[in-house]
């Protein structure tokens, strides 16, 4: 066999005089990184194997351990640098297309970061939190321009809304590329949290039927798992257009996934490849989507919000205008960061627009064009942490999902190796020895805490700035300032440099 | 510097009210009394009323009372008004020399109604006027509708109030409410226009505190054909008032409950029917909502509404004595005017207190002395 | 007295604490013929070895009587029991009414006819005192034959041969442990034993011990063998030591016959232990089984019904865990079929003196042999006391990891997460 | 009593609580690194881990009510506290007979021949309240203390 170039991307430290050869490490790398050697009464490594995702590193009862970059360095070249060239050693090896998880790791301009908050200061008070009310709650869906009231009594009923206690949701994570135990971490999580969670396109399993109150059920091209009981189990549907990770492709769940849940839970066969076209092949063209959304409304008998979910594609705005007029009552923006069970890295790291532009353009286009109450607006790709929802707020989101910060709650340590299915976290596999390392009840306790961390972050952050309700931050640029952008980045997203 | 409509600029406010609710008309020198004695929340550098009743001769034309900075642009928005508009009558404005009152503009006063040829059923004469007034003020540089509404008229300028008073030699008129502001600007270059009350036909709103949801507010009305050319709070009450009022026909106190909702938690204790209507007001207008510190007198010709934020941020208070509602920052500034009054209390955060006139026809107070 | 027990070993305790746990309050007498502190029998090798003193001999702590309010008579012997009269009579002259009477009289050595069975230096070996003789004739460097190689014998082998005697142990059958061992496994086990320098002669038997002086000095053996020797022990074995009941008029077989409830033919009076003959799961009748756990399971069922409540023994059979020089051993059940009905596994590593098999018939284990690696042995005891049916699992069997894990999901969860027996 | 009961649905088969045992029962037992280092002998866990995958779990003495274990017990060193219900060997009177081993059905009782030989096993750390060490670190929360009445389950 020809030698390999490929040099481990990582180093195991084990400190001798820390290991007591319990074996933890070896039981716990799915990967076969750890192996006891009996001769020498000692565990090695086989490094070539580590992807760094620390499961040994952390249950290591002596903290022997220490997973390390390969220091080897080549030869200096801000062009051909080494990411560069492994992955043409990978295909000149391997011969396909490069494969990946979660979303991307290029430094792309993060706008979140670049994007100050305001605070009052003298001339109007900040408000505390622990002394005042501060309202986060959110409802999503289509708002009539206006109320008509007779005799003080409401004429018209709202139109479905979901009613979300933080505008925090948990993203499209189905069933298959996620393990059951995530999913019920997810969904328990939602529904302690007065959010929702989204099914993907993986179908809803049977034991997560009780938590459909917060669910969103997905629709996507593959129409996995989809039946009347289905659409009608959640609370609101979502059409799956596009994701951030990978716009413009279907996905493609290896039949060695679909085991026996997945299999009845996504109705297709046990073993057999589920492949979710890059197109619906009944959508072509937007009076297509019309007629998806008004099938799946009809099969509703109109009580749950249709949402359209699309990746941030360079148009996205006028995209979006053409949902919300195709009768969407939830647009979802999927800025290129998002994440993904697997996708091409080329696809990953190239393909689409970030969030923050795209969040900016179609929420201005949409309130150009007076259409802005017709359609809730969720963002999603990269939210990371609760000053990211507060600015998204501000430029006009009505909740955001979070996908990969819920994956990185429940154990995620980004090794962006999903597609192997080898999670050592339980998350991102089907393997049942590696299910069942995530305990539902501790993955959903930590999603809670999460959810209620950020939730007294945004009302701070809300205080602090004078507001003690977030509707008054919700579009509201003006409490946005920005640090280092172009002309034309301050315009697209609509908020002042700072200092003026 | 930068004038308001082109920076937001913060500020600090005193505002008080009276409203008679026979409708019985009565000279503007109480409210100077009463806006004069909270001299001390404001700086000097703006003050400013509102009255309504003050024009029944000309009842039944909008009146407008214009500033310009000089004769070529008041010329040139003659001209425009002339050829959209028909003209009964125009006049400066009678002011009085004050020692502090500098730079003032030219104020002038046309008493005018849409030519036929503008209004049909899509574009009333209210909304034809609204049009106007916006278009004036965002797009004819230094010149500036101070009001336009109907038997009533906004006086305001760079002063303290008592002082722009005096300019305008109020206790001339008389009028069955009046509404006033002093103000404490942070920073301000003295422009005449930015001065509160706020007006939009017969809308009018003074107003103390600070919107928070300012950029919110905006951006949603913004969607409605609202251009905020000031950039004030003030103009975005008024809008909110017109478009919920006037646009969606909700009643002034659902309007309020639009502007300062009851809590999400307030509204699960509520009856069915109640709590559906509230939350679909707070769902479909949530973009209205007035977050941050604010008390704010609303002049209509038909009444006042004085409201305060949810949390009761700035000072308001409210007194009766017979006929009489009386609104103000401080109880201190009623007591000034009225002294022993009938009934004093300190409204809730976001419970309005309403005045709204009990007939139509109006009349002056011969008897009424100040008291 | 409501209760008298006679025997002073684990029946007899499990007896006395079967009582306790139903009537706290019934005045009980404790008979028995040695005079000391309930202690354990299977300790006596290890006394004798050394590695256990005195103080640590004690089946229960010092204050066990008190605390069970035992009224103790040791070192007297019953001369009779009168059932029609609800009576026994001491060798002191004395007579005692009971209630319930418990016969826990255990076995007797096994001693066969030979001659110079007078002699000094021949030693039984079973109590006590029996050690306790043998500790203080003994001397460094004696010669020592053994009767005997089953555990007693073995025991006694392992304990002298360790105070620095020589060893020779002879025995009739073709194995040592004949009772518990195939001929493989004790293969393994005599070699161990056989390293520390004991010699076996298999096969044979002692004939005749020789003696001078009253004192022994060899023996003969039944191929002819004459082997020189300062003591002699016989450690055949043991049988029920059951005249007492035998001339009360119960009922007698091999041992005391009693009934699923430890009754003897007269209800009110009990017996367990080695005495008795209670039934064999395996073998589906009443037999002796000589063991200890069997002994005080025996004695605290008896207790409890004696005291009033109505439990069924549900059983026992023949298993044993015992080690020779540092070499474990757990057996337990039939471990050598002599039909096609069964069927063995065996899986063995004669080099690392592992040893494991077993024995089952139809779908149901009966049987099994592990040396060396005997851990979670008790797993397959389990089995085979609740007769569970192995087909599920049954070529794990042997796995070295073999747990409850190859077990059936219902069966695990009911063992592992319901209340525990 | 309350026991020690395992979620074999959760238990991810670290076997850390067999560590966590083994040092709290050993000579050193808040240091993991002396109990492992500085110990002649390796420490014994009182708490095994049974693994045939995708099934793990951890099983340690039961506390039976009616334990054969101290019924069987040549020594009279395995009791069962009457209080607490906690079975314990008394290491200094057991003497390695292993009846112990042959009669537990649940193969929970370890043989320690790291000193003079002893029989070892869960004593629930001395205690029928606090979370045994095995409990508290079970990373996974796969060991649950508690009481569990009959006929419950």
């Amino acid at each position: 066999m020809p030698i390999s170039m490929q040099l481990p991307d990582y180093l195991v430290d084990r400190d001798p005089n820390r290991c007591i050869t319990c074996k933890v490490c070896v039981n716990q790398c799915a990967n076969d990184v750890h192996h006891w050697d009996k001769d020498v009464d000692s565990v090695i490594a086989e490094e070539e194997k580590c992807v760094n995702c620390h499961r040994c590193v952390i249950y290591c009862p002596t903290h022997a351990l220490k997973i390390r970059r390969n220091p080897t360095e080549y030869k200096e070249n801000h062009y051909w640098n080494s990411s560069t060239i492994r992955g043409i050693d990978r295909q000149a090896e391997g011969g396909g297309v490069l494969l990946t998880g979660m979303g991307t790791d290029k430094p792309i301009p993060i706008y979140w970061d670049r994007l100050f908050l305001n605070a009052s200061q003298v001339t109007n008070p900040s408000i505390d939190p622990l002394r005042e009310p501060m309202e986060i709650r959110t409802y999503l869906g289509s708002k009539p321009d206006n109320v008509i009231i007779k005799d003080g009594k409401l004429i018209k009923e709202l139109p479905p809304q979901l009613v979300l206690d933080a505008p925090i949701m948990f993203g499209a994570l189905s069933f298959g590329a996620i393990s059951l135990s995530a999913v019920k971490s997810l969904a328990k999580a939602a529904t302690d949290c007065g959010v929702m969670w989204n099914t993907g396109e993986g179908g809803l399993h049977r034991d997560v039927y009780e938590y459909g109150k917060n669910c969103i059920v997905q629709v996507a091209s593959g129409r996995f798992g989809v039946d009347a009981e289905y659409l009608n189990a959640g609370s609101a549907i979502e059409i799956k257009i596009g994701q951030g990770a990978k716009p413009g492709i279907g996905g493609h769940l290896p039949g060695e996934k679909v085991g026996e849940e997945v299999s009845k839970t996504r109705m297709i066969p046990v073993g057999s490849d589920a492949i979710s076209p890059a197109p619906h092949h009944d959508i072509y063209s937007i009076e297509d989507l019309r007629q998806l959304i008004y099938a799946l409304k009809e099969a509703t008998r109109y009580t749950k919000p249709v949402s359209v979910k699309v990746s941030a594609v360079h148009n996205v705005a006028a995209i979006a205008s053409g949902i919300v007029r195709a009768g969407a009552d939830i647009v979802a923006i999927d800025g290129v960061r998002g994440g993904t069970g697997a996708a091409p890295l080329r696809t990953r790291d190239s393909v689409g627009i970030p969030a923050e532009l795209a969040l900016a353009a179609v929420d201005s286009r949409l309130r150009q064009e007076g259409i802005r109450n017709q359609a809730s607006l969720v963002i999603a790709g990269g939210i990371r942490n609760s000053s990211d929802i507060v600015k998204a707020i501000a430029l006009g989101a009505d909740a955001c999902y979070i996908g990969t910060a819920a994956l990185i709650t429940m154990g995620c340590r980004m090794c962006q190796t999903c597609y192997t299915g080898k999670c050592n976290w339980g998350i991102c596999t089907q393997d049942p020895k590696l299910v069942k390392r995530l305990n539902p009840e501790i993955g959903a306790q930590r999603l809670t805490n999460l959810i209620h961390a950020w939730s007294h972050e945004i009302k701070e952050l809300l205080g602090g700035m004078g507001i003690n309700a977030l509707e008054s931050l919700r579009g509201n640029r003006l409490m946005l300032r920005g640090v280092g952008l172009s002309e034309t980045e301050y315009r697209i997203l609509g908020i002042l440099p700072a200092g003026e | 510097m930068l004038r308001e409509g082109e920076i937001r600029i913060p500020s600090g406010c005193a505002i008080s009210g009276i409203v008679n609710k026979q409708g019985v008309r009565f000279s503007g020198r109480d409210v100077i009394k009463s806006i004069a004695l909270m001299h001390d929340r404001s700086n000097g550098l703006g003050g400013g009323f509102a009255a309504y009743g003050i024009y029944p001769e000309y009842a039944e034309h909008y009146a407008f009372h214009m500033y310009y900075d000089d004769i070529t642009i008041k010329d040139y928005t003659e001209e425009f008004l002339s050829s959209r508009f028909n003209i009964a009558e125009s006049h400066e404005i009678p002011t009085k020399k004050v020692a502090s009152i500098k730079n003032s503009p030219i104020v002038w006063r046309y008493f005018v109604k849409p030519k036929s040829e503008f209004i049909d059923e899509d574009c009333g004469c209210d909304e034809f006027v609204m049009k106007i007034v916006m278009m004036i003020n965002a797009k004819f540089d230094g010149a500036f509708v101070a009001s336009s509404g109907k038997n009533m008229g906004a006086f305001k300028g760079v002063g303290y109030p008592e002082e722009i008073g005096e300019f305008f030699r109020l206790d001339e008129y008389k009028g069955y409410i009046w509404t006033s502001h002093g103000r404490f600007p942070t920073n301000t270059p003295g422009w005449w226009g930015g001065a509160h009350p706020f007006t939009l036909l017969d809308w009018s709103i003074v107003h103390n505190g600070e919107i928070s949801s300012y950029g919110a507010n905006k951006r949603y009305l913004e969607m409605f054909g609202y251009q905020l050319s000031l950039q004030t709070d003030t103009e975005a009450i008024t809008y909110a008032f017109d478009l919920l009022v006037r646009k969606h026909g909700l009643d002034i106190e659902t309007a309020c409950s639009v502007l300062a909702p009851p809590f999400w938690r307030n509204m699960e204790r509520m009856e069915p029917a109640k709590k559906e209507m509230y939350t679909a007001l707070r769902a479909v207008y949530g973009n209205l909502l007035l977050n941050g510190p604010f008390s704010i007198i609303l002049g209509t010709s038909k009444g006042i509404v004085a409201l305060n934020d949810r949390i009761k941020l700035r000072p308001l208070v409210a007194a009766t004595k017979g006929d009489n509602l009386y609104v103000s920052s401080e109880e201190s500034a009623i007591r000034e005017i009225c002294p022993s009054p009938d009934n004093v209390w300190t409204p809730k955060g976001g419970e309005p207190v309403i005045g709204m006139l009990e007939k139509e026809e109006t009349r002056d107070a011969y008897q009424y002395a100040t008291a | 007295m409501k209760y008298v027990v006679i025997g002073n070993s684990a029946a007899g305790i499990g007896t006395i604490e079967g009582i306790r746990q139903v009537d706290p309050e019934g005045s009980i007498m404790l008979i028995s013929d040695e005079a000391y502190h309930t202690y354990s029998r299977p300790l006596i090798s290890y006394y004798l070895a050394g590695k256990v003193k005195s103080e640590k001999m004690y089946y229960r702590e010092a204050n066990f009587y008190e605390k069970m309010n035992v009224t103790l008579r040791l070192g007297l012997k019953v001369e009779a029991i009168l059932p029609e009269e609800k009576t026994i009579s001491l060798s002191t002259g004395e007579k005692v009414e009971y209630e319930k009477l418990m016969l826990a009289t255990g076995g007797k050595p096994i001693i066969p006819e030979m001659p110079g069975l007078q002699l000094k230096g021949v030693f039984s070996f079973l109590k006590w005192d029996d050690v306790k003789d043998i500790e203080a004739n003994l001397k460094k460097d004696d010669k020592v034959v053994i009767i005997g190689a089953g555990l007693i014998g073995l025991k006694a082998a392992e304990a002298i041969a360790g105070l620095e005697a020589q060893v020779t142990v002879v025995e009739l059958a073709n194995r040592v442990l004949s009772a518990i061992l195939d001929e493989e496994a004790a293969g393994i086990v005599q070699e161990t034993i056989e390293d520390k320098g004991v010699e076996f002669h298999l096969n044979n038997t002692v004939k005749e011990i020789k003696g001078s002086n009253d004192k022994v000095s060899g023996v003969q053996l039944q191929d002819g063998t004459q082997l020189e020797c300062d003591a002699v022990i016989i450690a055949i074995g043991v049988s029920p030591n059951k005249d007492l009941g035998s001339e009360a008029g119960l009922t007698v077989n091999r041992g005391i016959v009693v009934d699923d409830y430890l009754r003897t033919n007269y209800t009110d009076i009990y017996a367990a232990g080695d005495v008795s003959e209670g039934y064999d799961i395996l073998y589906k009748q009443n037999r002796v089984l000589p063991i200890l756990p069997n002994a005080y399971r025996q004695g605290s069922t008896a207790g409890r019904n004696m005291a009033g409540k109505d439990e069924r023994y549900q059983g026992g059979f023949a298993m044993n865990a015992i080690s020779f020089f540092g070499l474990p051993m757990i057996t337990a059940g039939i471990i050598k079929p002599d039909s096609t009905e069964f069927t063995e596994m065996i899986e063995s590593g004669v080099a690392k003196k592992n040893y494991r098999k077993i024995v089952t018939r139809g779908n149901k284990l009966v049987g099994f042999i592990a040396l060396n690696k005997v851990d979670r042995a008790g797993i397959l005891t389990g089995l085979m006391e609740k007769e569970t049916d192995i087909n599920p699992f049954k070529d794990k069997l042997l796995d070295k990891d073999f747990g409850y894990a190859h077990l059936p999901k219902e069966y695990r969860h009911e063992q592992l997460l319901g209340v525990t027996k | 009593m309350k026991r020690v009961y395992a979620r074999e649905e959760v238990c991810a088969g670290c076997k850390l609580c067999e560590v966590y045992c083994a040092t709290a029962h050993s000579e050193y037992p808040s240091s993991i690194l002396k109990a492992f280092q500085r110990q002649e002998t390796r420490p014994v866990a009182r708490i095994l881990v049974e693994v045939d995958q995708p099934l793990t779990f951890a099983l340690q003495c039961r506390h039976c009510e009616e334990a054969d274990c101290t019924q069987g017990c040549i020594t009279g060193a395995m009791t069962k506290d009457p209080e607490t219900g906690i079975v314990t060997n008394d290491e200094s009177r057991c003497v390695g007979c292993w009846t112990c081993v042959l009669v537990c059905p649940y193969g929970a009782i370890k043989r320690d021949e790291s000193g003079h030989k002893v029989a070892s096993k869960c004593d629930l750390c001395s205690n029928n309240d606090t979370n045994p060490i095995c409990v508290q670190k079970c990373p996974n929360n796969a060991l649950i203390f508690a009481e569990i009445s009959k006929g419950g389950d």
